[in-house]
């Protein structure tokens, strides 16, 4: 039996790509609907066999909220870390921490990991292969602790909630 | 037409031996003399009409625009050589007959005998310059067959390699000789050049065209210098010998003479040329029968004596010497011919042809013994015989020339002595053989041989004896036709025994005198001769062409030093010489097109283009470096189409040259990483010189053009882009409408580097590095797990710009071949991320299916247009309503170019995909078992996943992952 | 003012693709020169983007979306190579 | 069908390598009947296309139903024609002889095979330059995925070179092609031709340089001398079957010379006009020099055969380089002769080496053959051919180009083209006697001959008695042949009826 | 008049702090001391450098030639996945190869520990030179 | 800036040619492929430089010559056929032959002077 499952697995990203094809095509007519709905029941029945399974996204409006957030921090991280550059002054205490992961699953792990490179002086180095450490070098930084906490406290709790696990 | 059939029955007669051999040899004996009888019969039935004073004649059309028609003539001289000929052969043939041995393949023996008598045949009756000369190859060909028979035999092989590579080369000449001699006249046919003699000789091209033909005409006849083949090719059995080296093949070059010699020999250069080199050849011959000890070596130098007789003779050129020259051809070719077949039935009745092994044979062999000493004496030109007739009208002839001028006297007397050589060489063959006593006892106990075998023998000897009895009678009608032949007017002579006495007879018993005493002081003269070292003409010979070999291969390997360095500079250079050639005959590099001003952006576009080609080559040694400035250069080269005007060649550019990149970094892997330092400095200096001149070269003629106004078929396309192609994106709608053609080659050039990918990734035999080039293993995490998860997010949203390209190609910036080659990237990028297994698994359709079949949507796009009665790849488009959504335009060349897009997807991942293979237990193994028959590398084991270096290579992380 | 803007900010970006290429000529590892390369793809994606505002039109942006999505394929094929070797494996 | 019939021997091979290609697996006995079928095919079209065009008529197929010279025309004339004939015959003996087992030495031998001929043939075809190139390619692409055929060192050493210096080449062709669209401002040879003779004479050094690169690149394919070195080597690696089929190849770079210089850059280009005659000459000569050379040298048979067709470009490029009408007549009849013989002998010397086993074809004393006489036989036929010996076609080509010489060509031809000829002569007597004669020791090597091997040597060596036996009916066309080439203005007017090419020479 | 006056403003101001950052990302990228730590600039800066130049480009196209603005979101979107990973990778790539860091870097991770690499080098199994 | 791009069009050519005359087979790769990156630029520039030119029809309009863009679009392509072709033919040789030499390592000692 055809179930919804089995032809529209994603929904979520078939509504994006319709989306993302009506603004790139730039037209709203039905013609260009229908084929933007055609492409997003496409590509995922055929893109579907790349996925790993992964966890549902529980909570979208903390999702929003969390990337708001990131948006902001990059922002700020960004001042930050033009401003060490520019500086000629500024003597620079980079780092190395090492940081315990307490997500499990690869893509909320993966999102966090993309934070932390775009956000305050941070750059994720090295993700170990038994999934547990993320190695970080940090620019500038006083208090490796104290950093630790302040990501799992903005980015890690925050993604344990959205997707719950 | 009856002319046509002598040839004709001879060339069938060819057949004959190979069809009948199985049938047994009496059988096959009789049936291959059967046509070649017909033929002898049908050319004596030619007599009365040349009696006549007809000229039977047959012309059939064949190359009209080279001038070569099948023409035959039977004129006299045709007529005596061509019963020479068929007559002699049929008794060599018979001769044959008892001559092999049982094991023999006589059936290949006789058809190679019979294609002999075809080409002499051909040469004689050939009335058509170039006929003439096809037939003459003939017989260099037939003969190398013949002599190289019992091809077991170095001899043999060797002499019929020198026979026809000397005849061959004579051939050479003469074809370059007939040429001239047709240009000279403005026709090949015989006639005319016959009748052209005053053209000719007045020709500033005469010597040359004379020395050639008689280059062709002297390498045949065995003449000084070009003698020393023939008594190599004694190797042949006897009967080829008899037949070829004494009455027919070496009578070629002799015949040419006569039969041109009307156009030809009446000038000092003839003379001097033919008169001197057959005396020189008379006298070296002769000498040299007197010196050999081999029956066949005898008989060979005195064929080679008695040819430059008769070439003297021709040389001479007076009508009486021309008869002299013919009347001494019959007469040589009846007692040599009988010599060899008596030297066979010795050699083949008692095993022996030394003359040290042979004695006191009269007893065993009494009536070869009579034979033998009456043909012998015929050639030592004994009175009452025919080979007297003829040498003492040599001997007349020698001293009525004028030739010479007041050194005349030379040649009566060099003709004398070499008619003392003959008697000499002739006593001692007969005496050695017959009387003296045997020193040895022969291998095999001699007796006579079957009476069947004797009887050629006993036919040419009475026919010595008869025609030296009664010469008017039997020699003169033939004669007579042969010599009206040559000289073109009837001739009135008289062959008589008896002149009187005068100064040739004279001469023939001073010569008859002097030999028999020069025969017993024959021990003194070998003695006398050993103080000069043997010169060995096919060590010499074979020496000279090895000598040669080595040579070629030596400069061969210079020149050919298999480095495609040199290759490549030469190629290099020679477009550099020829472009440079062309440029510097523009009077200005510059031209009138008013030149646009620089800005920032595109100088320092320029300056990182520059840059990083520079860097690219200056770091070359270290490769990925290398190929990380190359990637620059790809990518400003992308950014450059961009800034002028060609967003499709952009995007093309861009993705090319990612593809590109993975794929040499695929290749790197299995690579050194870095070159060797191996250039000379002389050679990079040279290298610089070389590619930076070309590099100007270029930049030259890149600003000559931009500097030009072009007035080009460019605005066609632009004007019809729309309302002709339906598209508004002018280069897409050349690449799939205008000139979709090219497309469709482009696309098959991509399958095809698919396909011969795959073929050589076959069985691929290759290192797995388990360090890099520093010595550092490998990082054991396979597939990082940010870059796993990032490109399953990646591959939805690639595909989906890859469609937007594709969709929108027609009309903006975009197409098939970009939508194929982002979707293949991004499908690379999963296998980068995910490993081919995994890919695998779940990207399970094959690659060249998808390339293929996309080249076969574009040839069927094209194809559909002959339904509608248009040309291949007639594009059409269309705007179709349809209810609710409206109005959307369809075209053909969205199909062809769906085709593109297919065959580029497919034939990316064959590439890549396959090569990334390679390292996995996917390996592309399905191709048949590659082991060429040249060598046979022995595979690992058939079953093997990794045809790798497995001990050493096999990484830690293999286990682990 | 735009215009001004236009080329103040092309000089700047002209700089850094400079900056660019003096870290790719001088290393002095590989994976600073790989830097160096991703730098470059995405500074250029401004360069064209700027190109677009001054000729006013936008039918070179699909060459830096792509450049950015194949920039980034280029830099993963290059770090793979580094790490691994065998880039598919 | 009729109205498409300039353009099948393009789409046959298209067609039917598709269809062989679509997928690797598959039916051996399948592929063999449907590669077979499509060169008969081939055949009977180019039998077709030689009636047609014998009529001395020029006609053109507009691909894509553009008229010239904005699309892509293929035109036909009794030059195209002929080649397409001597493509398909040469093909066909190819494709029989491959059936007897060389095609299931590796993948997709059959397709190829027939790309290769759709290259070629579109090669021939084509009357636009950019679309030679395109041609060029793909049969290039497609010689180097046969010569890998079955893998080996040899080949692969000689493919690097191979592939190497003809993908500098098709840069070279690519500039070349570049310059001379920069500078007349278009791509169809007819209409380059017209712009020519109204060229403003200050840029004649720009086109003359375009036409001078192109030389290069036409000399690299043809193998002419200081570019050749990729050809022996990668001709006597090659499987059998395809060396066989490469003979045609450098018959392409010939076919590019005859058909450029002589349309776009005649008589009415003015002083452009056979701007590559001197060089063709010169090099023609030196050509035949070195060839003669590395035809004693080689001390295998596969090498010396390819020497004897690096003699043949020699002569041909002699031909193009006297540059009369009688000249390029001679040369034509001597194309087809070289063509289908050296093609034979490259089979021949295939089934040579499989009989002698280890020696293979070195020369070299070896075991005596199984069937010994049958080869030997056609050893002698195809050598007496190749060396220029009467009776047999090799003899008539050679007479007919010396013929063609003028005077003042004389002396510098005849010597060395006779010469060459010895050589070959000396060479081949050389290999015979050893293949045949000396190797009478030990058993012989069992590796009996098949129906199919012997029908594409004879099929091939066929050709040149009857060669010797048509040649009247076929000198009178390569005579027209080169009458047509030698007066390209009707070529023009029935592409351009409009244009007035050389209306003022 | 002023709402365009502003919004060139606007977009002149997004431009110039684009090529700023940009610049400013590739100079970090040039003049820090170890690779590590010019990984920080191109990661930060120069993405946000682009993303202003995007902003501003959207602000032309989308609301004075109001033209759609769907490219730059799309590059945008590219850039900001793929950025982070670039610098990710190119980190592991800097670890895995041992690059040596400014000695004032705090913390020895493991990754930079030869004795931690376990493996003594291997020489390189290349038979490729000459 | 017709000068310059000539210029540019030179180096690239010469440095590309420089190294197809190296003799490993990676060099010589990367050579062709940079030859053939100065060629596209080389054809391209034929039909002359413009500017903000791009043809695609909305109107009259200062277009560029759309050939040699086609013609630069399927050298490219061809171009890339072939460049993997010969990479992949590169490392068949090295497997095969045990070097990655252009002449598979048949002298023994790589002395170029004398070739
Ligand atoms: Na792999
Ligand atoms: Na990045």
């Amino acid at each position: 039996m055809i179930t919804p499952r089995s032809w529209l697995p994603t929904p979520l990203l078939s509504i994006l790509l319709l989306i993302v094809w009506l603004l790139l095509v730039r037209s709203l007519s039905l013609g260009h609907i229908l084929l933007g709905a055609t492409l997003g029941v496409a590509i995922p029945l055929l893109t579907r066999r790349f996925w790993d399974d992964q966890p549902m996204v529980r909570k979208p409006w903390l999702l929003l909220r969390f990337m708001f957030r990131v948006l902001i921090d990059i922002i700020i991280a960004n001042l930050l870390v033009s401003w060490i550059i520019i500086n000629p002054w500024r003597r620079s205490r980079p780092a190395f921490i090492e940081y315990p992961l307490t997500l499990e699953h690869s893509f909320p792990i993966t999102l966090l990991a993309n934070t932390i490179s775009l956000t305050p002086g941070t750059v994720s180095a090295n993700l170990r292969m038994d999934g547990r450490t993320l190695l970080i070098h940090a620019l500038d930084v006083d208090d490796e602790k104290a950093l630790v906490e302040e990501i799992r406290e903005r980015y890690e709790q925050p993604l344990k909630e959205i997707y719950e696990c | 037409m009856t002319l046509l059939w002598i040839p004709l029955l001879t060339l069938l007669g060819v057949l004959v031996p190979a069809l009948t051999a199985r049938r047994g040899r009496g059988f096959c004996t009789l049936a291959t003399v059967t046509l070649p009888a017909m033929a002898l019969l049908l050319t004596l039935s030619q007599v009365p009409a040349l009696l006549d004073g007809e000229l039977p004649r047959v012309a059939l059309s064949w190359i009209p625009s080279l001038g070569l028609d099948l023409a035959f003539r039977m004129d006299g001289l045709s007529l005596m050589f061509a019963t020479l000929i068929l007559g002699i052969g049929l008794l060599i043939i018979l001769y044959a007959h008892f001559y092999l041995s049982a094991g023999e393949p006589y059936g290949r023996f006789y058809a190679y005998l019979v294609l002999f008598m075809l080409s002499m045949l051909g040469i004689v009756m050939a009335d058509n310059l170039l006929l003439l000369w096809i037939f003459w190859e003939l017989t260099s060909l037939s003969s190398f067959l013949l002599i190289g028979y019992w091809s077991h035999w170095t001899d043999a092989r060797k002499g019929a390699r020198m026979a026809m590579t000397v005849t061959g080369a004579g051939g050479l000449a003469l074809l370059a000789g007939f040429l001239l001699l047709g240009d000279m006249v403005g026709s090949f046919d015989l006639g005319v050049v016959l009748s052209s003699a005053d053209v000719i000789l007045a020709d500033p091209r005469y010597p040359v065209m004379l020395v050639l033909v008689l280059l062709g005409a002297f390498t045949k006849s065995a003449q000084f210098p070009f003698h020393f083949w023939l008594p190599h090719a004694m190797a042949a059995p006897t009967p080829v010998s008899a037949y070829l080296h004494s009455a027919t093949m070496v009578k070629a070059g002799i015949f040419l003479m006569a039969r041109l010699h009307p156009a030809l020999g009446d000038s000092e250069l003839w003379g001097w040329l033919v008169t001197l080199t057959g005396m020189t050849t008379f006298l070296y011959g002769a000498w040299f029968a007197l010196l050999k000890t081999d029956l066949k070596a005898i008989l060979a130098f005195s064929t080679v004596s008695h040819l430059g007789l008769v070439t003297a003779l021709l040389g001479i050129g007076s009508p009486m010497a021309i008869l002299a020259a013919l009347f001494h051809i019959l007469n040589h070719a009846t007692f040599k011919g009988a010599l060899f077949m008596s030297a066979g039935i010795i050699d083949h009745e008692t095993g022996a042809r030394e003359l040290g092994k042979l004695g006191g044979l009269r007893r065993a062999m009494p009536i070869t013994a009579l034979l033998t000493t009456i043909t012998a004496a015929s050639m030592a030109g004994v009175p009452l015989l025919n080979g007297f007739l003829s040498k003492e009208m040599f001997f007349t002839e020698t001293l009525d020339t004028a030739l010479l001028g007041g050194l005349g006297w030379l040649l009566p007397v060099l003709a004398t002595l070499g008619g003392i050589l003959s008697v000499a060489y002739s006593l001692r063959l007969v005496h050695g053989v017959f009387f003296k006593p045997a020193k040895e006892v022969p291998p095999k106990s001699p007796h006579e041989p079957p009476r069947l075998m004797r009887a050629p023998v006993e036919l040419l000897a009475t026919l010595c004896v008869a025609v030296g009895l009664f010469p008017a009678a039997l020699a003169t009608g033939i004669l007579d036709l042969a010599t009206r032949a040559v000289l073109r007017e009837p001739l009135d002579f008289h062959l008589a025994i008896w002149h009187g006495v005068n100064l040739p007879l004279v001469m023939s018993l001073a010569a008859l005198a002097a030999g028999i005493t020069a025969y017993g002081l024959h021990s003194n003269i070998r003695h006398f001769a050993r103080q000069f070292a043997p010169i060995d003409a096919r060590l010499v010979f074979e020496g000279t062409i090895q000598s040669l070999v080595a040579r070629t291969q030596t400069l061969t390997h210079r020149l050919e030093n298999g480095s495609l360095q040199r290759y490549m500079s030469l190629l290099l250079g020679t477009a550099l010489l020829l472009a440079t050639l062309g440029l510097v005959e523009l009077p200005e590099l510059a031209g009138d097109k008013p030149t646009q001003p620089l800005d920032a952006m595109l100088v320092l576009g320029s300056a990182l283009m520059i840059f990083a080609a520079l860097g690219t080559a200056i770091t070359h040694r270290y490769r990925l470096i290398s190929l990380l400035m190359l990637s620059v250069v790809g990518l400003v080269v992308s950014l450059t189409f961009a800034r002028f005007s060609a967003p499709d060649l952009a995007l093309t550019q861009l993705s090319v040259e990612v593809v590109t990149m993975i794929l040499l970094m695929l290749a790197l892997f299995f690579l050194p990483q870095k070159t060797p330092q191996e250039s000379s400095a002389s050679r990079i200096i040279r290298d610089l010189v070389l590619a930076g001149t070309l590099g100007m070269v270029v930049a030259s003629l890149n600003y000559a053009v931009l500097t030009r106004e072009i007035d080009s078929i460019a605005g066609f396309f632009i004007a019809n882009s729309v309302p002709g192609g339906g598209g508004h994106n002018v280069v897409n709608v050349i690449l799939v409408d205008f000139r979709g053609f090219d497309t469709l080659g482009e696309i098959t050039v991509l399958a095809l580097a698919g396909l011969a990918i795959f073929k050589l990734l076959n069985r691929l035999r290759l290192f797995m590095p388990h360090s890099d080039g520093e010595g550092r293993v490998w990082s054991p995490d396979r597939y990082p797990m940010i870059l796993t998860t990032v490109s399953q997010a990646l591959l939805p949203l690639a595909l989906l710009v890859a469609a937007f390209i594709f969709l929108r190609g027609h009309n903006m910036p975009g197409g098939g071949f970009i939508a194929g080659l982002v979707t293949a990237v991004a499908l690379i990028l999963v296998y980068m991320a995910r490993g081919v297994e995994w890919t695998q698994n779940r990207l399970d359709f094959p690659y060249q299916p998808v390339a293929i079949g996309g080249v076969a949507v574009a040839t069927l796009t094209g194809l559909g247009s002959w339904l509608f009665g248009r040309p291949f790849l007639t594009s059409a488009f269309g705007h179709f309503h349809i209810p609710l959504v409206g109005d959307i335009e369809l075209a053909t060349a969205m199909l062809f170019d769906l085709g593109v897009y297919l065959a580029v997807v497919g034939a990316t991942l064959m590439i890549l995909a396959n090569l990334g293979k390679l390292t996995t237990p996917h390996r592309p193994t399905k191709e048949a078992p590659a082991v060429s028959r040249k060598e046979t590398p022995a595979p690992p084991s058939e079953e093997a996943p990794l045809i790798l270096d497995t001990e050493k290579s096999q990484r830690p992380s293999k286990e682990k992952a | 003012m735009l215009d001004t803007a236009l080329w103040i900010s092309l000089a700047l970006i002209l700089m850094a693709l400079a900056l660019n290429v003096y870290r790719l000529i001088v290393g002095p590892d590989m994976p600073d020169r790989l830097l160096a390369l991703d730098t470059m793809y995405v500074n250029s994606i401004a360069l064209i983007v700027l190109l677009g505002l001054w000729l006013n039109t936008k039918t070179y942006f699909e060459a830096a979306l792509l450049i950015a999505m194949l920039g980034f394929i280029s830099t993963v094929a290059v770090c793979k190579y580094l790490l691994r070797g065998d880039i598919i494996e | 069908m009729m109205q498409h019939l300039v353009i099948l021997p393009i789409v046959l091979p298209l067609v039917a390598g598709v269809v062989l290609l679509r997928s690797r697996q598959g039916n051996t006995h399948h592929k063999r009947v449907i590669g077979v079928s499509a060169t008969v095919a081939l055949l009977a079209v180019a039998i077709a296309l030689v009636i047609k065009a014998s009529s001395g008529e020029v006609t053109y197929y507009a691909v894509g139903d553009w008229q010239p010279p904005f699309g892509i025309v293929m035109v036909l004339d009794r030059l195209s024609a002929l080649m397409i004939l001597l493509t398909a015959i040469l093909a066909l003996g190819c494709v029989v002889f491959a059936c007897a087992g060389d095609d299931e030495q590796g993948s997709n031998f059959h397709g190829l095979f027939q790309l290769q001929l759709m290259g070629i043939n579109g090669a021939f075809l084509t009357g636009d330059l950019f679309n030679l190139f395109v041609f060029f390619e793909v049969l290039l692409l497609a010689s180097y995925a046969l010569l890998m055929h079955g893998g080996g060192k040899a080949r692969i050493q000689a493919g690097v070179h191979y592939v190497v210096l003809n993908l500098a080449g098709s840069s070279l062709f690519l500039i070349a092609v570049g310059v001379l669209y920069g500078a007349t401002g278009t791509l169809n040879m007819a209409d380059m031709a017209v712009r020519l003779s109204e060229l403003n004479p200050e840029r004649a050094g720009l086109v003359s340089a375009g036409a001078l690169l192109l030389l290069v690149v036409f000399g690299l394919k043809a193998a002419i001398l200081p570019l050749y070195f990729w050809m022996p080597r990668a001709y006597a690696a090659a499987p059998a079957p395809v060396a066989a089929l490469f003979a045609i190849m450098t018959k392409v770079g010939i076919y590019a010379i005859l058909r450029v210089y002589h349309l776009v850059f005649g008589d009415h280009a003015g002083p452009l006009a056979a701007l590559e005659q001197p060089w063709v000459w010169w090099l023609s000569l030196a050509t035949l020099v070195v060839a003669a050379i590395g035809v004693l040298a080689a001390r295998d048979l596969r090498l010396l055969v390819a020497y004897l067709v690096l003699v043949s470009v020699g002569t041909l490029l002699a031909g193009i380089g006297i540059h009369t009408p009688q000249a390029i007549s001679a040369l034509l009849f001597y194309l087809v002769h070289t063509t289908l013989v050296t093609g034979g002998l490259f089979l021949l010397a295939e089934l040579i080496g499989l009989q002698r086993g280890k020696a293979n074809t070195r020369l070299v004393k070896g075991r005596p053959l199984q069937n010994g006489g049958l080869l030997a036989s056609l050893f002698f036929l195809s050598a007496v051919a190749v060396a220029g010996l009467p009776p047999l076609s090799g003899a008539i080509g050679k007479a007919l180009l010396l013929d063609a010489t003028p005077a003042d060509h004389q002396p510098w031809l005849w010597p060395i083209l006779l010469g060459a000829g010895l050589c070959s002569l000396v060479a081949l007597s050389r290999a015979g006697s050893t293949l045949f004669w000396r190797s009478h020791e030990g058993e012989p090597n069992r590796a009996p001959l098949t129906r199919r091997q012997l029908f594409g040597v004879s099929w091939l060596l066929g050709a040149s008695p009857l060669l010797v036996i048509l040649a009247g009916p076929v000198s009178d066309y390569t005579q027209a042949t080169a009458e047509q080439l030698a007066s390209p203005d009707p070529h023009i007017q029935a592409l351009l009826p409009e244009a007035v090419a050389g209306g003022d020479t | 008049m002023t709402y365009y006056v502003i919004l060139e403003g606007v977009i002149a101001f997004f431009l110039v702090a684009g090529g700023a950052f940009t610049f400013i990302g590739s100079l970090g990228m040039a003049h820090f001391r170890d690779f590590y730590m010019r990984l920080h600039g191109p990661t930060k800066a120069t993405t946000m450098g682009i993303g202003s130049t995007l902003v501003a480009s959207m602000l032309y196209f989308g609301v004075i030639e109001s033209q759609p603005v769907v490219q730059e979101m799309l590059i945008t979107l590219f850039l900001f996945i793929t950025a982070p990973v670039s610098a990710h990778l190119l980190a592991k790539t800097g670890l895995h190869l041992q690059l040596r860091h400014a000695d004032k870097t705090r913390g020895k991770p493991v990754e930079l520990r030869k004795e931690e690499i376990g493996e003594k080098p291997v020489p390189h199994p290349d038979k490729g030179h000459g | 800036m017709e000068s310059l791009y000539a210029i540019t069009t030179g180096i690239l050519t010469a440095c590309g040619l420089f190294l197809t005359l190296r003799g490993r087979t990676f060099p010589v790769v990367v050579g062709l492929t940079l030859l053939s990156y100065a060629v596209n630029l080389f054809l391209f520039s034929m039909g002359g430089l413009t500017t903000n030119g791009a043809v695609i029809i909305d109107g009259p309009s200062n277009y560029a010559d759309p050939l040699p863009q086609a013609l630069v679009l399927t050298a490219i392509v061809i171009g890339f056929a072939m460049t993997a072709f010969v990479v992949i033919l590169a490392m068949r040789a090295r497997g095969d032959l045990g070097n990655d030499h252009v002449d598979g390592g048949k002298f023994e000692e790589f002395r170029e002077d004398r070739r």
